[in-house]
């Protein structure tokens, strides 16, 4: 194990935990952060893997314009029932 | 720990599924749709690394494309797997809109098709 | 020769861009002809294709990147007879449905057409791709297409609940199932051409990944295929859906979900399972045969008539799956035949459903009662379809009944008869009993259905909307379904289609190798034999008598009938509250079936 | 009851699939043993053959380039199906395109956005913009594309929303120019493979000129075929979020009186 596999598995792990919590954030707000956040890790994962070209897709996807939509449809859901 | 990765695939895969099942509102079944899709992206990445660390496939120099790389293939995969699932979520996420408008209930275990007579 | 391989998916995707380009020259009946007659394009394509690879395997590859040394880098198409047939019923259904929404919907702008036309270029396309990858994007773009031509009432629940129901369980079929099938596979194999990853998986042992990946690929297409207990999403999907969306996805969608098990199973693991081909083919065999029972009884009790057609399909594609367990040619040639038949019979079905839908603004058989009668040609139609789903010579779902029936190994005879005898009863008297109620008025409202789930239906059509083209399109269906039951000619064109689809050895030397032609073969005609002519006269007669049992039903104080309708009504009840419309239960279900999947495949192959 | 009751199931069942999909994964070949063989001779051949630097692209828009093309059609029915669901009911879009010039009027502003965050917002609108354009425009040389291009040009329009309110960002994204110039890049990219098809039966094959390896204008179709999925790609998110954001317009007096 070099030190570039230890980073490898750690980054792996926190993937893993972000996904539960995600999974398990039962409030919708908080689940878009940690959502964002999950995007962002698999990039940074990606990014370590060769896969640069994925990671940008991503970053850009699943770190940006997904969230964003998601915000914008518990916007829109929460808006009314206010 | 030689197969790490595609415990982690299958890991985010349960995981996801767990949420759907369980879940109580509808932006929250979307997100874990997103990670059974994440779940996917690693188990097609991870296929295509190399060890000792191998250089990514973009190649400026002739000669470059000798060295050992990583397998370009299923990169290309997961590009398209990402927008289909970005088309997937987008989808779902306008259904859901109009669930709320027409129900105002986003809870799936209370949502139901027909009625009973 | 120019290669016409790649047309029928261009042609429909890009007339769909030309709609798109062209909204502001608004005119609905021109969208309606140029879709109408891009649809015909594509079905005359595809027949060109059938009849050219009746010579020779067509291979085409994209980009012209033919495979060196045998590793292919690019995508190819690779078109028999069987897949482009299937492509060419496809493109005809999509055309009579289009020609059946004739001035249907109000048009936003020319969304619907586009919409049809690209599910037409991705089904041609998933019925001719050689590549897994690119099998998994046509699949996921019909699933797309599917989806938002269900919840197309954007204003009312039950599309939107039913639509969430389908784009649910779909997703994770494709992205977890297929997808993940797919990832293993090339984990393994380093290729996504079926012929390389199948003579990959030849060369290798069978083992974990085999088991892991057959099962995913397999219940992925199940899911597609609306094999129980994968029918739920689709069940739900099919009883709200617009009707005309409605026809594709009982009669193309599912199809095409079985179909692509065959492709994946006998191109990619048929050698490396060439030891164990009985204990594979008992999974397609167990789940038709549960898929016909469930179906059908199903489609028995229900009131909602659009769901009962859904189900009457389900049990169908379980009919499909036990008649063709076998994978012989001639169980494989009377599979196309029934796909066919089936489509263009219920087609029939689902446009009369909708023309009721039209005027009366209701789907429900109880509240329907006797309202058909101001619909003679629609109602004719409507029973005679009926007889010929349950099984009435000279219809094509009777010859086609026969070719699988004699297709089915002895050993499994009796269980299959069985099957088929109480499928089609089923789902031909739930068919006539509606048509008596409906179109006749006889029966009582006070039945065990009445505790069935019904939905509340708006009208999806406008005034403008021509009942005569809806009838039509319907008699013209119909018509072809007993144009398919000839057996001299369609049974013969279909054994030979299934011998070619299974000749594996040819396909893969022309995709790997050389182009070769076909080995010269010759096939007799399927013998319609009296002992079959009486089977099916039987179950036509089984169906009409339960139809007319259930119609003559009347509350009696007799204390055996008592306990009869207590019994039937809590089965009613029972097996409608297994189909919850929770979306939590169907990916439990879909969870369960993948591993007891997995477990039966670990323990029989390994 | 039930819910505790779905929730154990799906433990159990989740734990099954959980050890059956790590059973299978297992044989798969170990981690960084990617085995190929399809892999190595895309990387060994395709800068020699394609005058390409990013093999990626390569698969992307030449060997697998019909994949591609089925991607395109999966976006651009997701925007269609998205623009379908979020309707105004009984109104067709472009009347309703129409409609909405009045309304916006009363659309809300963000809460606190002077003019000096406005600008500065703005500026990096644009170089979001040029930033994803640039991508797009360098997925044969570098990492990126036109599918990461796109998206991120849509990013920089979803900063317009954020500092200059729905009412700018429904002023700069016209649905009629939007829808159309999505149509067009999708078309485009079909009659690109149709011309391949023409000229020698390869639909899709790289017809064009492929130039010096590095170049910008290298690769053939590659080029061609990335800027014109940056363009849809860019188009289709933009009409995607401005459909979500006219969604929330008509909650957003509600919710500030």
């Amino acid at each position: 194990m070099n030190s570039l596999t230890i980073f490898m598995n750690a980054l792996l792990v926190l993937v893993a935990v972000t996904g539960l919590l995600v999974a398990l954030a039962r409030n919708p707000r908080r689940q878009v952060f940690l959502g964002s956040l999950f995007g962002t890790e698999l990039a940074l994962l990606f990014f370590l893997w060769q896969a640069p070209d994925v990671a940008v897709a991503e970053l850009a996807v699943g770190g940006l314009v997904l969230p964003a939509l998601v915000l914008l449809t518990l916007a829109r859901v929460e808006g009314r029932s206010k | 720990m030689n197969h790490f990765p595609e415990v982690i695939a299958a890991w985010l895969f349960v995981v996801g599924l767990y949420g759907i099942v369980t879940s109580r509102h509808l932006v929250h079944l979307v997100m874990c749709l997103g990670i059974i899709q994440a779940g996917t992206y690693l188990l097609l990445i991870a296929g295509g690394y190399r060890f000792p660390p191998a250089a990514a496939p973009i190649f400026e120099t002739a000669e470059q494309t000798t060295l050992t790389s990583v397998d370009p293939i299923v990169q290309a995969l997961t590009l398209t797997d990402i927008v289909v699932g970005a088309a997937v979520t987008a989808l779902l996420l306008a259904i859901t809109i109009q669930i709320h408008k027409s129900t105002g209930n986003l809870d799936p275990q209370e949502l139901r098709l027909m009625h009973r007579p | 020769m120019i290669a016409l391989a790649p047309l029928p998916v261009v042609v429909p995707f890009l007339a769909a861009t030309v709609l798109l380009l062209v909204t502001p020259f608004r005119h609905r009946g021109l969208f309606d002809l140029f879709s109408v007659s891009v649809a015909l394009t594509a079905a005359g394509l595809c027949a060109v294709l059938a009849l050219q690879s009746a010579v020779h395997p067509i291979v085409y590859w994209f980009g012209g990147w033919r495979p060196r040394g045998g590793v292919a880098l690019g995508i190819a198409f690779v078109v028999d007879p069987l897949g482009a047939g299937l492509a060419t019923f496809v493109a005809v259904m999509v055309a009579a449905t289009l020609a059946y929404s004739w001035k249907y919907f109000k048009a936003i702008k020319a969304l619907y057409h586009a919409q049809l036309l690209l599910f037409l270029g991705a089904a041609t396309g998933f019925c001719l791709s050689g590549d897994l990858f690119n099998l998994f994007v046509f699949y996921e773009l019909m699933s797309v297409v599917s989806y938002s031509l269900t919840t197309y009432q954007s204003d009312q629940k039950s599309p939107l609940i039913g639509g969430l129901n389908f784009a649910v369980t779909h997703s994770i079929a494709g992205a977890l199932l297929v997808a993940g099938g797919i990832g293993t596979l090339y984990g393994r194999t380093g290729a996504l051409n079926f012929e390389q990853v199948g003579r990959a998986l030849e060369n290798g042992p069978v083992d974990q990944v085999v088991v892991l990946s057959l099962t995913l690929i397999l219940v992925g297409f199940f899911a597609k295929a609306a094999v129980v207990p994968f029918h739920f999403g689709h069940v739900d999907a099919h009883s709200v859906a617009p009707t005309p969306a409605c026809v594709l996805f009982s009669t193309v969608v599912i199809q095409l979900g079985i179909y692509g098990a065959w492709r994946v199973y006998t191109t990619v693991f048929w050698g490396a399972l060439a030891a164990h081909q009985e204990q594979v083919q008992a999974v397609f065999f167990w789940a038709g045969a549960l898929s016909a029972v469930l179906g059908g009884v199903m489609c028995l009790l229900q009131r909602h008539l659009l769901r009962m057609l859904a189900f009457s399909a389900v049990s169908h594609v379980g009919m499909l799956l036990v008649g063709t367990a076998a994978f012989t040619p001639d169980a494989l040639a009377g599979g196309v035949v029934y796909i066919v038949a089936h489509g263009v019979t219920t087609g029939a079905l689902f446009m009369c459903a909708g023309l009721l839908l039209h005027t009366w603004s209701s789907l429900d058989e109880l509240e329907l009662r006797g309202r058909g009668r101001s619909f003679p040609w629609s109602g004719t139609v409507f029973f005679v379809a009926g007889l010929a789903v349950s099984g009435l010579p000279p219809f094509g779902m009777f010859l086609a009944k026969t070719m699988l029936e004699s297709a089915v190994p002895p050993a499994h005879q009796t269980i299959a008869r069985f099957v088929f005898l109480l499928s089609s009863t089923l789902t031909g008297a739930a068919v006539l009993r509606a048509a008596g109620r409906i179109y006749m008025g006889w029966g009582s409202v006070q039945t065990p259905e009445a505790v069935a789930p019904t939905g509340e239906e708006k009208k999806e059509t406008l005034g403008r909307t021509r009942p005569i083209v809806m009838q039509l399109t319907a008699t013209i269906l119909l018509l072809l379904g007993l144009l398919a039951g000839q057996s001299s000619h369609a049974g013969t064109v279909a054994k030979l289609a299934g011998e070619r689809f299974l000749d594996v050895r040819t396909v893969r030397e022309a995709v790997l190798g050389q182009p070769v032609n076909w080995p010269a073969q010759t096939v007799s005609p399927p013998q319609l034999t009296w002992s079959a002519v009486r089977f099916g006269m039987s179950t036509v007669a089984a169906a009409l008598t339960l139809a007319a049992l259930s119609l003559l039903y009347r509350r009696r104080q007799n204390e055996w009938y008592r306990y009869v309708r207590f019994s039937w009504r809590a089965l009613v009840v029972g097996l409608n509250a297994l189909h919850s419309g929770r979306v939590s239960d169907y990916v439990l279900w879909l969870m369960a079936g993948v591993f007891g999947l997995a477990v039966y495949l670990r323990f029989v192959l390994m | 009851m039930m819910e505790r009751f779905r929730q154990i199931v799906a433990l159990v069942l989740g734990m099954g699939l959980f050890t059956l999909l790590i059973w299978g994964w297992s044989a798969l070949p170990n981690f960084g043993n990617y085995p190929g063989p399809n892999g190595d001779i895309v990387n060994r051949s395709a800068r020699a053959e394609r005058q390409v630097q990013n093999a990626v692209a390569a698969v992307v828009f030449d060997y697998r380039g019909f994949d591609t093309m089925g991607e395109e059609f999966i976006f651009l029915a997701t925007v269609m199906g998205v623009s379908l669901l979020l309707r105004k009911p009984g109104r067709t879009t472009d009347e309703q395109a129409e409609g909405e010039q009045v309304i916006r009027k009363a659309a809300n502003q963000p809460v606190d956005s002077n003019d000096a965050a406005r600008t500065s917002g703005l500026v990096f609108v644009g170089l979001l913009v040029v930033l994803g354009a640039y991508v797009a425009l360098h997925g044969h040389l570098s990492p990126g594309g036109g599918f990461q291009g796109g998206a991120i040009v849509a990013g920089g329009w979803l900063l317009i929303y954020l500092v200059g309110g729905s009412e700018m960002f429904h002023r700069l994204s016209s649905v009629v120019i939007l829808d159309r110039v999505e149509a067009l890049g999708v078309a485009a990219f079909i009659l690109c493979g149709l011309v391949g098809w023409l000229l020698d039966g390869r639909f899709l094959g790289n017809w064009m000129p492929l130039g010096q390896a590095g170049r910008l204008g290298s690769a053939g179709t590659i080029f061609a075929l990335n800027v014109l999925v940056g363009i849809t790609v860019g188009a289709g998110f933009i009409l995607l979020l401005r459909e979500f954001i006219k969604h929330l317009d008509e909650v957003a007096p509600r919710r500030r009186p």
